[in-house]
């Protein structure tokens, strides 16, 4: 075997496709480089790419493929907690190694995952933070798709922001279905929330092609950001590119990275990236981000470890730091999530973000909330001897309440 | 603490604009402008103030170049430039002067940005620097953003400003600046009294919210009873219209249903095609409006509000023709075979779609809103936006055209003869392929129309198609197949009922109430809302 | 008489599929199991899970084609029963999980930890105990379906209209299990089992006896449906389909003809959904999607509407080719696939199956007109 | 006097306003065979409709062996009692092979399960056989419906309604499309079957009427115009004004 | 003149028709006899192009239509009356009538006088849905449409069918009338064998999808061609 052989399990098709393929293409940008500088352990590596067609029994059969048929190395993808909930057991049945890139809700961690994302402390919280301190933001409008990532998120966040004292009445909690297209009653509603008397924010968990119209419906109806500024956690570059977005400057974005963050690495990787889809406006985004780093991260640890053997190199990963797009390094911490700054960005008419609050450190992932009664206390480390994703300091058995 | 500066800035903004402007202060300016030079929020904040400070209406077009983010700092000398694009680099002008200054790299000066929190320092200090404006227009707009900021130190210019006055509206949005900025002040409580009642005129829910505030303060209970008062009333007027609001949400949400559905109405109600692929002809009539404009931005930007007038007729062409091919080449063998059609149509509508996206990419393409369809008017207590008013007038126009062509012509008279028998047509001398071409021709041409529509509300990306296709046959079956003004009421009876249930229910249950109600619904009338009834049908 | 009457509707096609699917049922675990993996006649757990995947859905095709090709209720809304068995089924392996979830709470799968609810909801009881959890996969889906068609069959709702509020019936589905406040963990649906019947649900003998459980029921629900329909209520099945107004003038009672192929086809379909969920190891909402219903019909019609054994080759064809096209094809599978059935509805209008009979017509067709001397006419042309 | 098999009492039916049967009365005795006339649009076929369960009348009570009031039950049940019908239009199953379509309409239970398990017996098939041989289909006994001719069809449609050996038979327009000498045997064959069977029969071919030779109805504009001997009805004015001609 | 040469027809595999000739000229009737099922309709079909012929010719006014679609030789002035009437059912009666306007020139686009004095019930029911006429109304129309388009060749399969005594003889009339203008061949098919050959300028027998017997009415005798009626 001279190849080795690197797993790309992104939607290529149906609704995800929207937002996966691009991450398809970076992943073949990444590992064409990567063959460039001499490939790894001196192999050559080989991308796989198949598509799950966002059918999420077809996930988990791609990733049993792509790790029996194919016997990749390591597989880069999903998008969506249900794709990765799906695929889970066969990679912890086969023992593979899955890098997710896209920020999720938490509450899990798995020996074979490495959760390259935002946890909802990564971006949710910061965010949070930064409009009640810079905006004086006191009533909250939590927006979401209704499923597990907006529910949680706004579970946590009810529970962070009554700890800040904001009272049930000043929150108003609102979930849509999927693709949801009609906003015009919801958008109405913000307005009429946001006429009591204090400085309203929406809190956006609002998903993939909503996005569009709830924006274009914000325009119209002529919400202001200096009026009620909405924060989103799903909204990057990507889906900017759909809208005209003179009518919503100011809007906000929570992110780990931003194309416009300006550093030489971020310069380069953008280079490289419009030159690779010979599209010289093409815009790169938070997940690319993250699969980048989880990329290197596991370069680094497979030559680390000598070896691609899964077990090795979920040893070995654990600590590797690499450096980040913007402008630091990121490590692989023992709950298998890694460090990263967090970003927040005012949408511009350009469709790019202006950066206005970036945290002066690392935020380590959090996988285990603290802020709901049942995750508190539990903790995650994947380094011998205590090897368990969900160790509760409490009783000190690895297993959840352990009963 | 930064209300405080800004309040007193202002204040003495408002107090010179008043006075001829002194030339002691005209020569600070360009030291002051340089110090807008700063990346600290805080600090371009305070150089706002100091700038704001003078009164010089001279200030105005440098605090104006900011907000629309074209005021930069020079790299080389650190002065502060307006940068206009000019090719890859930028043409630098002075702020204060105008006067050009020469070209630049592009890396040669950088952006100096902006918050959301300077946006609205700006827009205060602008509305006050411009409430003398001799553009009514302007004056406008800097009363309502004196109304925004409330600042009390706004209200003796408004005094003055209103005095001058010579447009009726603009008095009036100038007074209830002034009462909101008096709401603001420690002033006698007749006088916050009589601002309320001002502002309780005004009855909208920028009121409403203002009011509100009045009530979190503090302030003497007399006042606050009135605020109460009047905020009990403005709320009772919003209630009665809101009803009538949601009555707009529905003719709107069904408008769009109507449109979406409309070319099914043809392919599937009157030809009997289960064309599961019309989706994806909506989807290329908004890929074609994006084409379209993609035209106009390169060649004609100044032209890019026709641009969506020329999308129709070309969105309407390009898949009605991909329509004529399509039946020429498929469905034209499935006459007779009508489940065979879902067969093939779906095959057809996932080639599309991957057409689409191996063609444009698989993300969302942007369309624009030419001027006339953005933004919002107000209709009584209705908010009503530009673009779902002309979605509304369009889907009915839409309507109309086809109820013509379908009834009144002999076209269509041989439509419905080809699609009720065609063998029998055939024998009585009517051209079966052509008409059957055409008409599939004519669904999807429509469905390419509504793609145009829909592009202004929704994504345009290649999964579009499939967020209509359910709803679009919901519509056409409750309505009753084969019958066009079933397709009309039956598209805004759900979207009333949709906008009806949905404050009370939430979107996610309302969406479940409203496919319940399909389903009961159709149990009472087992062929839809206007169904055909007789002997002929039972057959 | 059961068996006779169980046998009696098999016919050559029959009994070609039915040995086929008994030497699966003992061939495809022995080599799994039993060879040596560095053997070319092993097979992979993912050719095993696999085969299991396309045979449930073959019995879903197969009771779609019950209802469809023989009675001609065009279901757009099949994909809900088969979901709702699922969902039976996973609510059960959920249970048994027990407090090896993540947060090790006995009595909660854990999305009801993570969002707070304090305990069971009445519909969970009960679902820890197979049998019980089995009598809900045909018992969900049949009362639902019996509910829906006594209201729908007695207003005399047919056709596209049928149709159509099939598929609102689990578009709303869709919506309402999306819902999390439904309690069936919303969008991510019910993962990460852990064992069935005290079996580890990855082990491969697991995964085999599995294979072999859809095998069996398969082919249960093969020979039941060939004996229904050759039966002579089938003959009353097929004769609804093509006139049921005159049906009634004979004296049968539509409704209750209806009813009882539509329920039953119901049951079927919700124990193919029950198999299929232990051996993908997730159910999630997207099951009750329309397209997804969609496609089972397409599977049906690929194969040969009106055929049994037609449906079932359907089903298997269709998602081999998908597994096949997105692993060799994965940017341009649709194409392929999308031009699959197109070309099938335009060569093969009986379907893959109906090739053969076809085939043999055409020719017999040639020889006589040959024979007659005359020159061949295109049959498609007939306006 | 014995009771009449059916009954039908003041019946109306309107659609949107064109009253298609006018207070319609009319009594068939059992075993009677009788014929109806009248123009095309009388509400001949409507009457049947009625009958069936197909239309349900506005006003009016149809009474099936005494009492039991027919506008009240569903299609099957009426059939179930005893009432079978040949269409206007030959409606047989075209997919179904003629024997199959005997087979569907033989007298026996129609429960679900009956079906399930049902075997042809010994009877049965005798039965059907009588049948292919009366309609003289036998060479065609396992061709499909939908390959038959119009006459062949209006034949198959026959036998099914003599295999539910109804107690009431109505039978529309049986020998359209027939030829001369078909004609005459169906005359003979609906002749043969009343005395146990109460026959309805409409049709415009007065040949065949007059073979009959029973009792004759007019119907016009959805009331009744004449009844009597074909003779009688014959020489009444406005029976040939409205219908037969000069 | 209409010259039909040698027809074969197949449904499928079996053969319908067996090399059949027939003509048909202007101002004479001709009649086609046979009993059920042995090729009548399918013959008529094969004239009009309904269903695709496997062999021989149809030759109209001189110029071969074999291979025309229906439309095509509706516009070269043929016309059916189809068995089963199918008129368009739901298209009112004056719509049902509009689409004979199809194949004639836009000047020429009124219904012609003649079908209302020849049917007057059509007249009083111009607006009803013609799937909701009675059998014999539906008879009526489809005549009356097949009139609409000025055919110069006028095939009718059964027209009787279902009608009752008064207007058979009016149909008779009618087609008599129609003939006598001398500018309309007009084929017919019959089973009443009295109105057919009332009406008859000519025969063809037909039996077993061949023809048996044909010719002008005074070269038959009338019994030969009866037992070919009888079974
Ligand atoms: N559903 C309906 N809507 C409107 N008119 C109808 C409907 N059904 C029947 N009619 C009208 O009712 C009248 C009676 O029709 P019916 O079919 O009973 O006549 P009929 O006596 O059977 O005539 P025929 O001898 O021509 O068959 C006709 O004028 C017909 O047009
Ligand atoms: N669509 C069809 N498919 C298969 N066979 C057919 C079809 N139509 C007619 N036939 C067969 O072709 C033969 C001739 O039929 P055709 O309809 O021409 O007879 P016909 O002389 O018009 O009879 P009738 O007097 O009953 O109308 C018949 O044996 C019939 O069974
Ligand atoms: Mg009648
Ligand atoms: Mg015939």
């Amino acid at each position: 075997q001279d190849t080795i052989k690197v797993g790309i399990l992104h939607s290529l098709s149906g609704t995800m496709a929207i937002s996966e393929t691009t991450l398809k293409d970076v992943m073949l940008m990444l590992v064409e480089e990567q063959n460039k500088k001499g490939g790894v352990l001196g192999k050559k590596l080989e991308a796989v790419v198949v598509d799950p067609a966002s059918n999420w029994p077809l996930f988990a059969e791609k990733a049993r493929e792509l790790l029996t048929k194919d016997k990749v190395a390591a597989v880069f993808g999903c998008w969506t907690s249900v794709s990765r909930k799906s695929v889970l057991p066969v990679f912890e049945e086969l023992n593979g190694l899955l890098f997710y890139p896209v920020q999720y809700e938490g509450e899990e961690s798995s020996r074979n995952v490495f959760y390259t994302g935002a946890a909802p402390n990564q971006q949710a919280i910061p965010a949070v933070d930064y409009l009640a301190e810079k905006e004086k933001v006191q009533r909250w409008v939590l927006a979401g798709t209704d499923y597990v990532y907006p529910r949680t998120t706004n579970k946590i966040l009810e529970a962070y922001l009554k700890s800040k004292g904001v009272k049930s009445e000043d929150i108003l909690i609102n979930y849509t279905p999927f693709g949801h297209a009609d906003w015009q009653s919801i958008v109405a509603d913000i307005k009429k929330f946001g006429s009591a008397g204090k400085k309203t924010a929406v809190v956006s968990t609002i998903n993939g092609d909503a996005n569009v119209p709830f924006y274009k419906e914000l325009g119209n109806q002529g919400i202001k950001a200096t009026d009620i500024p909405v924060v989103a956690f799903s909204v990057g570059e990507e889906e900017l590119a759909g809208i005209d977005t003179k009518p919503l400057i100011g809007h906000l974005a929570a992110w780990n990275y931003f194309q416009s963050v300006s550093t030489p690495e971020n310069e380069d990787f953008i280079k490289k990236w419009q030159a690779f889809t010979k599209n010289p406006k093409r815009v790169t985004n938070d997940p690319m981000e993250a699969h980048v780093i989880g990329f290197n991260m596991w370069v680094k640890a497979v030559e680390k470890a000598g070896t691609t053997a899964p077990d090795a190199v979920i040893d070995s990963i654990i600590g590797v730091s690499v450096p980040n797009l913007s402008g630091g390094y990121s490590a692989m911490m023992p709950n298998h999530h890694i460090t990263k700054p967090v970003l927040i960005g005012e949408v511009q008419d350009n469709g790019q973000f202006d950066i206005v609050s970036k945290t002066p450190g690392l935020v380590v992932g959090d996988e285990w909330s603290d802020y709901l009664p049942d995750s508190k206390d539990l903790i995650s480390d994947w380094r011998a001897p205590m090897s368990c994703g969900n160790f509760n300091v409490k009783t000190g058995k690895c297993g959840g309440k352990g009963t | 603490m930064r209300c405080t500066i800004r309040r007193l800035l202002i204040a003495a903004a408002l107090l010179i604009a008043a006075l001829p402007p002194l030339a002691a202060y005209a020569a600070d300016l360009p030291a002051l402008v340089r110090g807008l030079g700063v990346s600290n929020y805080d600090e371009l904040d305070k150089a706002i103030a100091k700038l704001a400070e003078t009164g010089d209406p001279a200030v105005a077009p440098v605090l104006e170049a900011l907000q629309a983010g074209d005021l930069n700092l020079r790299k080389s000398d650190g002065a502060v430039v307006v940068a206009k694009r000019a090719g890859s680099g930028w043409d630098l002008f002075d702020p204060l002067t105008g006067a050009a200054l020469g070209p630049a790299e592009r890396s040669a000066v950088e952006r100096i940005r902006i918050n959301n929190a300077l946006r609205r320092s700006l827009g205060a200090a602008l509305g006050a620097l411009t409430l003398m404006s001799p553009d009514p227009a302007v004056r406008r707009s800097a009363a309502e953003a004196v109304f925004k900021s409330r600042d009390p130190a706004g209200i003796e210019i408004l005094d003055r400003a209103i005095a001058k006055e010579t447009d009726a509206g603009i008095r009036t949005a100038m007074q209830r600046a002034r009462a909101a900025a008096v709401l603001n002040t420690d002033a006698p409580e007749a006088e916050k009294l009589a601002a309320i009642e001002i502002i309780a005129a005004r009855g909208d829910r920028d009121g409403l919210g203002l009011l509100n505030t009045v009530v979190n303060a503090t302030a003497p209970d007399a006042v606050k009873a009135a605020a109460r008062e009047a905020i009990g009333a403005i709320e009772h007027r919003l209630a009665l219209w809101a009803a009538a609001q949601n009555l707009w949400y529905g003719l709107s949400l069904g408008s769009v249903l109507l449109l979406a559905a409309i070319g099914l109405a043809v392919t599937f109600g009157v030809m009997g095609v289960i064309n599961m692929a019309h989706g994806e002809m909506v989807m290329i009539g908004a890929y074609s409006t994006f084409m379209v404009q993609e035209m106009f931005r390169a060649y004609a930007p100044g032209l890019f509000d026709l641009s969506i007038l020329v999308a129709l007729p070309v969105a309407f062409v390009v898949a009605g023709g991909i329509g004529i091919i399509i039946e020429r080449g498929i469905i034209r063998w499935l006459y007779g075979r009508p489940l065979e059609t879902l067969l093939a149509t779906w095959g057809l509508s996932l080639m599309l779609q991957q057409a689409v996206r191996s063609l444009f990419g698989p993300s969302n393409r942007e369309v624009g809103a030419p001027s006339w369809m953005s933004g919002a008017f107000e209709l009584g207590g209705l908010t009503i936006t530009y673009g779902r008013l002309w979605i509304v007038v369009f889907a009915f126009a839409v309507f109309a055209a086809l109820l013509v062509a379908l009834r009144r012509t002999s076209f269509g008279l041989q439509i419905r003869a080809v699609t009720q028998n065609r063998r029998m047509a055939s024998a009585m001398g009517i051209r079966t392929p052509q008409v059957d071409a055409l008409t599939f021709g004519l669904g999807s041409g429509i469905a390419g129309l509504a793609g145009v529509a829909l592009s202004q509300i929704d994504n345009v990306s290649p999964n579009l198609g499939q967020g209509y296709i359910i709803d679009s046959f919901m519509v056409v079956v409750f309505g009753g197949v084969g019958n066009l003004w079933g397709t009309l009421v039956g598209a805004l009876t759900l979207g009333t009922i949709n906008k009806f249930l949905e404050p009370y229910a939430g979107a996610v249950l309302g969406k479940i109430l409203v496919l319940i109600f399909i389903i009961l619904f159709i149990q009472r009338r087992p062929r839809g809302l206007f169904a055909l009834r007789g002997r002929a049908v039972e057959a | 008489m059961l068996t006779r009457f169980l046998l009696a509707g098999l016919d050559t096609k029959a009994w070609v599929l039915l040995s086929v699917l008994a030497v699966l049922a003992v061939a495809v675990p022995f080599m799994a199991l039993a060879v040596p993996p560095t053997s070319p006649w092993s097979l992979s757990m993912l050719t095993v899970t696999l085969l299991g995947k396309y045979f449930c859905y073959a019995l879903l095709a197969l009771s779609l084609d019950l209802v469809w090709g023989y009675c001609g209720i065009l279901s757009l809304g099949h994909g809900a029963f088969f979901a709702l068995g699922g969902y039976a089924m996973g609510m059960y392996l959920m249970r048994q999980i027990g407090s090896r979830g993540v947060y090790g709470n006995a009595e909660l799968p854990d999305f009801m930890v993570f969002l707070n609810w304090k305990e069971l909801p009445w519909y969970w009881h009960g679902f820890d105990m197979f049998p019980f959890a089995a009598l809900m996969v045909v018992l969900i889906p049949g009362v639902l379906a019996f509910a829906f068609g006594w209201f729908a069959f007695r207003s005399r709702v047919t056709g596209v209209y049928l149709s159509i509020i099939t598929q609102a019936m689990t578009f709303a589905l869709l919506l309402a299990f999306f819902r999390n406040d439904m309690g069936f963990g919303g969008n991510n649906g019910l993962t990460d089992f852990k064992e069935i019947l005290g079996y580890d649900i990855q082990a491969p003998a697991t995964r085999a006896g599995l294979f072999v459980a859809t095998v069996v029921a398969l082919a249960i629900g093969y020979i039941l449906a060939s004996a229904v329909v050759s039966s002579k209520y089938g003959k009353v099945l097929v004769a609804v389909r093509d006139a049921e107004s005159r049906v009634r003038f004979l004296g049968y009672d539509v409704e209750k003809v209806k009813l009882f192929a539509w329920t039953l086809s119901a049951c079927m379909a919700g124990v193919a959904g029950a198999l299929y969920v232990p051996q993908v190891g997730i159910i999630n909402p997207s099951e009750f999607s329309p397209a997804a219903s969609i496609e089972a019909v397409i599977w049906v019609a690929v194969g040969g509407r009106g055929t049994l054994a037609g449906a079932v080759l359907g089903a298997v064809i269709v998602n081999y080719g998908k597994t096949w096209f997105t692993g060799v094809l994965p940017e341009v599978w649709l194409f392929a696939l999308g031009g699959l059935f197109v070309l099938v509805t335009l060569f093969l209008p009986k379907g893959i199956l109906g090739l053969a009979g076809d085939l043999r017509q055409r020719l017999a067709a040639r020889r006589s007109r040959a024979a007659a001397g005359s020159n061949a006419a295109k049959e498609a042309t007939a306006p | 006097m014995t009771d009449p098999l059916l009954y039908l009492d003041g019946v109306s039916v309107s659609f949107d306003g064109f009253k298609a049967l006018n207070n319609l009365s009319l009594m068939i005795d059992p075993g009677e065979l009788r014929a109806i006339i009248g123009p095309n649009g009388a509400g001949k076929t409507t009457m049947m409709d009625v009958i069936t369960g197909k239309t349900r009348p506005d006003h009016g009570t149809v009474m099936f062996e005494g009492n039991t009031d027919l506008t009240k039950l569903k299609e099957s049940t009426i059939a179930n009692l005893g009432i079978g019908r040949k269409f206007q239009r030959p409606t047989v199953f075209e997919h179904h092979t003629v024997l199959d379509n005997l087979e569907l309409a033989l007298k026996n239970p129609r429960g679900v399960f009956s079906g399930l398990f049902y075997k042809v017996s010994e009877e049965d098939r005798k039965r059907i056989e009588e049948l292919l041989d009366i309609t003289k289909l036998s060479p065609k006994r396992d061709v499909v419906a939908g390959g038959l001719a119009h006459g062949e069809k209006q034949w198959l449609e026959i036998g099914m309604l003599l295999a539910q050996d109804p107690k009431l038979l109505l039978v529309d327009e049986p020998v359209a499309g027939m030829t001369d000498a078909e004609t005459e045997q169906t005359a003979h064959l609906l002749r043969a079957i009343s005395g146990k069977h109460s026959v309805i029969v409409v049709e415009h071919d007065m040949v065949f009427v007059r073979e009959l030779g029973v009792k004759v109805t007019v119907l016009h504009e959805g009331s009744m115009l004449a009844e009597g001997s074909l003779d009688t009805v014959s020489a009444n004015q406005q029976v040939i004004d409205v219908y037969l001609g000069r | 003149m209409l010259d039909v040469s040698g027809i074969d027809l197949h449904y499928g595999a079996a053969q319908a028709l067996r090399k059949v000739s027939m003509t048909a000229e202007p101002g004479k009737v001709t009649c086609v006899l046979g009993r059920n099922g042995v090729g009548k309709t399918s013959l008529l079909k094969a004239i009009m192009g309904l269903h695709p012929t496997s062999g021989g010719a149809v030759t109209w006014e001189g110029t071969p239509v074999t291979k025309l679609p229906p439309y095509e030789r509706a516009r070269r002035g043929m016309a059916i009356v189809p068995q089963g009437r199918e008129v368009f059912p739901l298209m009112s009666v004056r719509e049902n009538l509009q689409t004979g306007f199809a194949p004639i020139p836009r000047s020429a686009r009124t219904v012609p006088d003649e079908v209302f004095e020849l049917f007057p019930v059509l007249k009083s029911m111009l607006d009803r849905r013609g799937g909701d006429l009675s059998g014999g109304q539906q008879q009526q129309l489809a005549i009356g449409r097949a009139l609409v388009t000025r055919p110069r060749l006028l095939v009718l399969d059964e027209p009787t069918e279902g009608i009752q005594p008064s207007i058979i003889k009016d149909i008779g009339r009618a087609i008599g009338y129609l003939r006598d203008k001398g500018t309309m061949a007009i084929v017919l098919v019959e089973q009443y064998f009295e109105f057919a050959r009332d009406l008859a300028d000519q025969f063809v027998v037909m039996e077993r999808g061949e023809v048996m017997m044909a010719g002008a009415k005074a070269d038959l005798e009338e019994g030969e061609v009866r037992k070919f009626l009888t079974v």
